[in-house]
């Protein structure tokens, strides 16, 4: 689902008078924060002192640190996904045999929520590196492989059949006709797999075991260390947005040629 | 819609764009039960054998799951456990898409309040709202307030964004529609903007309900409410794999049922969604 | 609603909601559950809810955001919350630290030999987790030479047993558990190595303790849970206290039965207030030196230990 | 079939006074209007004048301009410069008596054929039953019996574009504005669909602007074809269409209709535009 | 413009052996074909004979049948009774030789004018330099000189079918078969390319079975038009069309064109089937 954002309609001074009360909406919210955070210094926090917590954890390196550990494992996951995600995807579209009995399985698996499968995960696999990236993995392979499967599928015929009118192999075939055609379906169930393996990143941060941001979060949480888990909790979200930023960034750059048709 | 400009070739509405079909004649099994009943046949054996011969008791295995199942589904502690979780993303849903979807038909129609509201519903709309339970449990409590609280958060995004989208897009030329017929304000909205968005209103729901899900189960496994979260959580900490498959499994189907029943729910009020020619 | 502080009910019995670290609870918490099996809390005429919760951080939270009226934290804990604007005072403690660092990797034999290797723990900043700085330091270790996962307290025993960590912290009763499945034995244990610390302490706000709060109820409560401690610590009752400590914590009555003679005998249920100034003080210390409490936040004695409301309790 | 005058027929005193009569066809005066986007212009100075019951149809290359002019006669945008009258009243927002055909039909998706048809009405707030008769009556009239309750997913192409059609003309307008209302439509469908607008407009005739991409169909409708050229479009030439009415299957099999028809013809296509289509 | 015969000229003898340069024109005969999807029929019994070098126009209401049979004809679906020759060989794959244009272009998306136009020379695996040169002959003929780095939707709807065309023409097909090949283009750009695809086909004549809703369209092409009614599509009748060729503008304004272009409509409209369009 795409964010909401500006659909670029306007001349420029309308978006500069959009950018402008998005700011002063953005100020207003600080300022609320501030007046609000120093009223109970353990339930809340200010702004101030979140930045400050924040600042020092950056001069000592743990939250750089943390922050590698959690791209790392969300990078693991995420390339696990789209491999999986995009080949399986695939194989499916030209297979009708192989879509028809285990499309209900990948339906079935898809509707279970990670979370409820942590614990289990845990139990089975313990809480290395490897549960946690099968976690993320878990999260994320799903819009992939069903966007990829989708896409390919709904090759239009008439391209299809420009291919076998042209007597193309089935080699051919992939190349010129169902890999192009699956690769912005493919981008858009990636674009939804980054949001989900970073859910996913979390999950096993939270319930396997506690490292990078989340561990942080944690820890500051049972040193009731607010302004350090406020800090982080908008840290987290920043870097969500920024994170579905760039999933729409690289759908765009993957199909040029699906720009809109104005000359 | 096609524009006069000739076909452009958007995967997500290209009107060609159809079935493939396979080089094989077209007389193959459509439904392919046969299919089904082998990769099921297949997974269950693969995963019994796993769970026996490689991971014994730490992984759930069918015919465990199975024999838990009974006597799990009819235990009063497991239906309660069950009723608690229904209860709170119940009321959660409709605590958070009800406003959600004003919030979403506002949003969308009112530039400034878009603009004032977009760094918030953005920030918050792909953040994990597992990030958030520590936050939540310091303020509301470790009790069902929080739970609630969190589940409509989960629900309140996807309904607002998808419904923002919605009350911006109208299809084809409505907008000129609307001005050529000089349609009062008021009328604008509910005969314009309400039916357009409804479809991409249902559909944040849809989305909601999954998350929603996800929000509960997070809230019971961070604060020890009673719940389905926590039967899956206690019981997979005691080792009790298949129980708590069990409740993964009730858990999984809820959201089957509860986005079978919104997918119902778009056939009832927006019957011209399903462009079924011919 | 969160919200659990309010004024003891016009008429009505004084009520208590109490948190209690663990899920299930932990075995050291059953003073707690004594009393309330016992009756003790109802005799005193004060009716106290036990709120188990995972961990004694969220225990101390729980009782920021007044949502509970007071519950037992890990010293550690206390003081951190204390050193950030809480105003939680102590009331009651529980002076001897029960952690251990137990392998079932014959290889483990001391601490020395723990460098490099992988250690359960409840949680990042939680009691076991402080504990072990302090039991690898007596080996001139430091946390960085070890990996800590966050398995959370009573699932480190399923872990151990399931063979996904070797070595973990653990409660005696816990030791006890592993050791029925799996050859286990204890590397290091903090009360050797570090006498003078402190453990868990039951802990409240202080405006429950001005007048007009709860103060009379928690007299009673901790006068409650004087009554429990003499049960448990008189040997007749051990068959007794076995069963309820076997229900609390959902283990073997056999297990229960022999971490009951190993916490009686070190003395872990005090007969005193059990918050002794020095060990107290060294617990913030302590904290100081680990770096979670910035210095010029420390709490004093003084504002965190309300002695009165034991020696109340002791005069009833 | 006795079409749009069944609806003149039904024009018997009506009970609410909300609901303006708009009766016989305006005039259109667009005068020197330059229409701008941004600092680019999309038409520049154009003339015309159309008199009351005129079809004057609008011809051009792809973007020169055509439905913009359109939409600034229907008060959905305004001229940079110039100013368009309907019967001599500067147009601002969209006149009482001016229904507009688009060529993508714009209908409600959500709305059944009737309940498209039926919207103008019930937004004059009409009385039911007489919002139910004169929707009977539309509907009848374009041919859509039997169709009353399908959703525009549920009609093809022609039928959608009827009930447009019937939508337009609820209003009994007075100036009928038409964005290549057959140019979504295949050629035989389309080809129907002239000579019915024809025939209706025959037994009714009211003001049009009849903006087409189809020169058989300029000629086929127009008292005057306007040629624009250029982007920004200017007009070309305009080009009076001498032909008998009503214009029927004969009338286009016609040698007049023909050397006119070729006319047009060489005029559009002396623009050296096709190059780019 | 030396169109077609340039490609002609371009016949030197190629050096590979893979490209079959299949040359001059072949017969079509559809004989006896009935269509079948499931249960229903699409298209039953339907005798045509194309002689080489001839131009049968197909015409029918939406839904006969009309591109089924073309695909049939393409070997992409067996008949389910009868069977398809091309030059006397019974069709089962895409026969060489045999090329199509489709109503909706059919472009690659993501390959640009120049590599959509390549495409058909890319699979028989000649030489780059071979399909560089044949690539840049056929943008020149068809006027696409300039965009050839262009992908389709930076192309207008002509352009689009220019490289269509340029495509179905790149491997010098004996049989072209057009699925309404102009009708996605508006009116204007469908009139351009029209005469110009006439023009082409004068200059080398070869076999082309024309699929049109466009009854101007047929007769305007066809050697014959065949008129398909009833769903499921049976031949209704077959009409010689007697004009001269070439077939240019001045023919398409003759009282011969005319009354044809009456005879068919009328054949058309007796199908009682415009009410559902
Ligand atoms: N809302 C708009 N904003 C900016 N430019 C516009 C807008 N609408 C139209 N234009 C530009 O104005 C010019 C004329 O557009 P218009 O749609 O009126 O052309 P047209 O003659 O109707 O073309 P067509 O035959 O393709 O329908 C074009 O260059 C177009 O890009
Ligand atoms: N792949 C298919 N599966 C099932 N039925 C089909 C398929 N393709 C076409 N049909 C059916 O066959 C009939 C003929 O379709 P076809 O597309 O050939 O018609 P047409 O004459 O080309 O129509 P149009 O003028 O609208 O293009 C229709 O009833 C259609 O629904
Ligand atoms: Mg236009
Ligand atoms: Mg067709």
């Amino acid at each position: 689902m795409p964010s909401p954002s500006d659909p670029g309609s306007g001349v420029s001074g309308a978006r500069l008078k959009g950018v402008a009360i998005s700011l002063i909406g953005l100020l207003a919210g600080l300022l609320a924060w501030q007046v609000l955070g120093q009223r109970d210094p353990v339930l809340l926090a200010t702004p101030v002192r979140s930045f400050e917590s924040l600042a020092a954890m950056t001069r000592d390196g743990t939250l750089p640190g943390a922050l590698a550990d959690t791209g790392v494992l969300f990078l693991a996951g995420l390339a696990a996904a789209v491999v999986g995600g995009v080949g399986y995807g695939l194989v499916l579209s030209r297979s009708r045999r192989l879509r028809t009995s285990t499309q209900w399985l990948v339906f079935a698996v898809q509707s279970v929520p990670i979370v409820a499968l942590a614990p289990l995960i845990l139990a089975a696999f313990g809480f290395g590196f490897w549960a946690k990236v099968l976690v993320v993995f878990l999260s994320a392979v799903f819009p992939v492989l069903i966007n990829t499967a989708e896409g390919a599928r709904h090759t239009p015929v008439t391209l299809l059949e420009v291919a076998r009118v042209h007597r193309s192999g089935e080699w051919a075939l992939w190349r010129d006709v169902l890999l192009p055609h699956a690769m912005p379906y493919a981008m858009s169930g990636i674009r939804q797999g980054i949001a989900m393996a970073f859910v996913g990143t979390f999950i096993a941060e939270f319930f396997l075991e506690a490292t990078g941001i989340g561990g942080l979060l944690l820890g500051a949480s049972s040193r009731f260390d607010s302004a350090t888990v406020l800090g982080l909790t908008v840290l987290v979200s920043v870097l969500a947005a920024m994170l579905m930023a760039l999933g729409q960034v690289l759908e765009r750059a993957f199909a040029p040629w699906r720009e809109g048709s104005t000359e | 819609m096609r524009t006069t400009q000739g076909t452009t070739a958007d995967p997500t509405t290209d009107p060609t764009a159809a079935v493939v079909s396979p080089a094989v004649s077209s007389g193959g099994p459509s439904r392919d039960v046969t299919g089904k009943l082998v990769a099921a046949a297949a997974v269950l054996l693969v995963w019994q054998v796993a769970g026996t011969a490689w991971l014994p008791d730490y992984l759930p295995t069918p015919l465990g799951v199975l024999g838990q199942a009974i006597p799990t589904l009819t235990s009063a502690s497991f239906l309660g456990s069950v009723w608690e979780t229904v209860s709170a993303v119940a009321l959660g849903l409709l605590l958070g898409c009800v406003p959600g979807i004003v919030a979403g038909l506002l949003i969308g129609r009112v530039a400034w309040l878009r603009h004032l509201s977009t760094p918030y519903i953005s920030g918050l709309y792909a953040m994990p709202m597992l990030a958030i339970v520590p936050m939540a449990t310091i303020w509301f409590g470790y009790n069902d307030v929080t739970r609630v609280i969190v589940v409509a958060l989960s629900a309140f995004l996807p309904c607002a964004v998808s419904t923002a989208d919605g009350a911006r897009a109208l299809p084809g030329n409505l907008a000129d529609v609307a001005r050529v017929l000089n349609v009062p304000r008021r009328r604008f909205v509910t005969d314009f903007v309400l039916p357009s968005a409804l479809p991409f209103a249902v559909a944040g729901v849809h989305v909601a309900v999954g998350r929603a899900l996800v929000g509960a189960a997070a809230v019971e496994f961070l604060a020890n409410l009673d719940g389905l979260g926590t039967f899956i959580l206690t019981n997979a900490r005691s080792f009790a794999q298949d129980q708590a498959f069990v409740g993964v499994t009730v858990l999984a189907l809820l959201g089957v049922l509860a986005r079978a029943g919104t997918e119902r729910l778009v056939r009832r009020v927006a019957p011209w969604q399903h462009a079924g020619r011919e | 609603t969160a919200c659990g502080g309010d004024a003891p009910s016009a008429g009505g019995t004084p009520t208590i909601t109490m948190g209690i670290p663990g899920i299930p609870p932990v075995f050291v918490n059953l003073m707690a559950y004594v009393a309330e099996e016992k009756g003790y809390f109802t005799a005193n005429g004060v009716k106290v809810t036990l709120r188990p919760l995972p961990t004694g951080a969220d225990v101390g939270r729980a009782i920021q955001s007044r949502e509970l009226d007071g519950g037992i934290v890990g010293t550690s804990g206390a003081v951190a919350l204390r050193a950030s604007g809480g105003s939680v005072v102590a009331v009651l403690g529980n002076e001897n630290p029960s952690y251990l660092v137990a392998s079932s990797d014959a290889a483990v034999k001391d601490c020395a030999a723990l460098k490099g290797r992988t250690i359960a723990v409840d949680g990042v900043g939680a009691p076991k987790a402080l504990s072990v700085g302090t039991m690898l330091a007596s080996c001139g270790l430091t946390v960085k030479d070890v990996k800590l996962v966050n398995v959370g307290g009573p699932q480190s025993v399923d872990a151990m047993i399931a063979g996904q960590v070797d070595t973990a912290v653990l409660h005696p009763d816990e030791l006890a558990a592993v050791q029925q499945s799996k050859e286990t034995h204890e590397v290091v244990a903090l009360a050797k190595v570090d006498p003078k610390s402190h453990y868990t302490m039951l802990v409240t706000r202080e405006d429950e303790l001005k007048d007009g709060g709860k103060r009379p109820a928690w007299v009673e409560t901790v006068a409650a849970l004087h009554k429990a401690i003499t049960y448990i610590n008189d040997p007749a009752n051990a068959d007794d206290v076995t069963a309820i400590a076997a229900r609390m914590t959902k283990r073997s009555p056999e297990i229960a039965k022999v971490a009951l003679g190993d916490y009686v005998k070190l003395g872990f249920w005090p007969t005193d207030i059990g918050l002794t100034r020095e060990r107290v003080d060294k617990a913030i210390e302590d904290q100081v030196k680990a770096g979670n409490v910035p210095a010029d936040k420390t709490p004093k004695y003084d504002q965190f230990v309300d002695a009165t409301v034991f020696r109340d309790a002791l005069a009833k | 079939m006795s079409l749009l005058d069944r609806l003149r027929d039904s024009s018997r005193p009506s009970r609410t006074s909300t609901a303006a009569p708009a009766s016989g066809s305006a005039s259109v005066d667009i005068d020197g209007v330059t229409m701008r986007f941004g600092d680019r212009n999309a038409a520049e100075d154009i003339h015309v004048d159309v008199r009351p019951g005129e079809i004057v149809s609008i011809v051009g290359p792809s973007g020169c301009g055509k439905t913009t002019l359109l939409r600034a006669v229907a008060g959905l945008i305004s001229p940079a410069e110039g100013r368009v009258r309907v019967d001599g009243e500067t147009v601002s927002t969209t006149p009482d008596g001016v229904a507009m055909v688009f060529q993508h039909f714009g209908l409600f998706p959500w709305k059944t054929a009737e309940a498209n048809i039926a919207y103008p009405l019930r937004l004059r707030g009409l009385p039911r039953e007489e919002i139910a008769s004169r929707t009977r009556e539309l509907i009848e009239m374009v041919g859509l019996s039997g169709f009353e309750r399908s959703y525009p997913h549920q009609l093809s192409g022609g039928m959608q574009q009827r009930t447009g059609l019937a939508r337009a003309l609820a209003v009994r307008p007075r100036v009928l504005l038409m964005d290549e209302p057959f140019g979504a439509l295949d050629a035989q469908t389309a080809e129907v669909l002239r000579f019915e607008l024809l025939r209706m407009w025959e037994e009714h005739p009211i003001t049009m602007l009849f903006v087409t991409h189809s020169i058989d169909e300029a000629v086929l409708f127009g008292d005057r074809v306007v040629v624009l050229k250029g982007r920004p479009g200017r007009v070309h030439e305009v080009i009076d269409v001498a032909l008998p009415r009503p214009r029927d299957r004969a009338v286009a099999m016609s040698e007049e209709f023909v050397a006119l028809r070729e006319r047009v013809w060489s005029l559009v296509m002396s623009q050296d535009t096709h190059r780019t289509r």
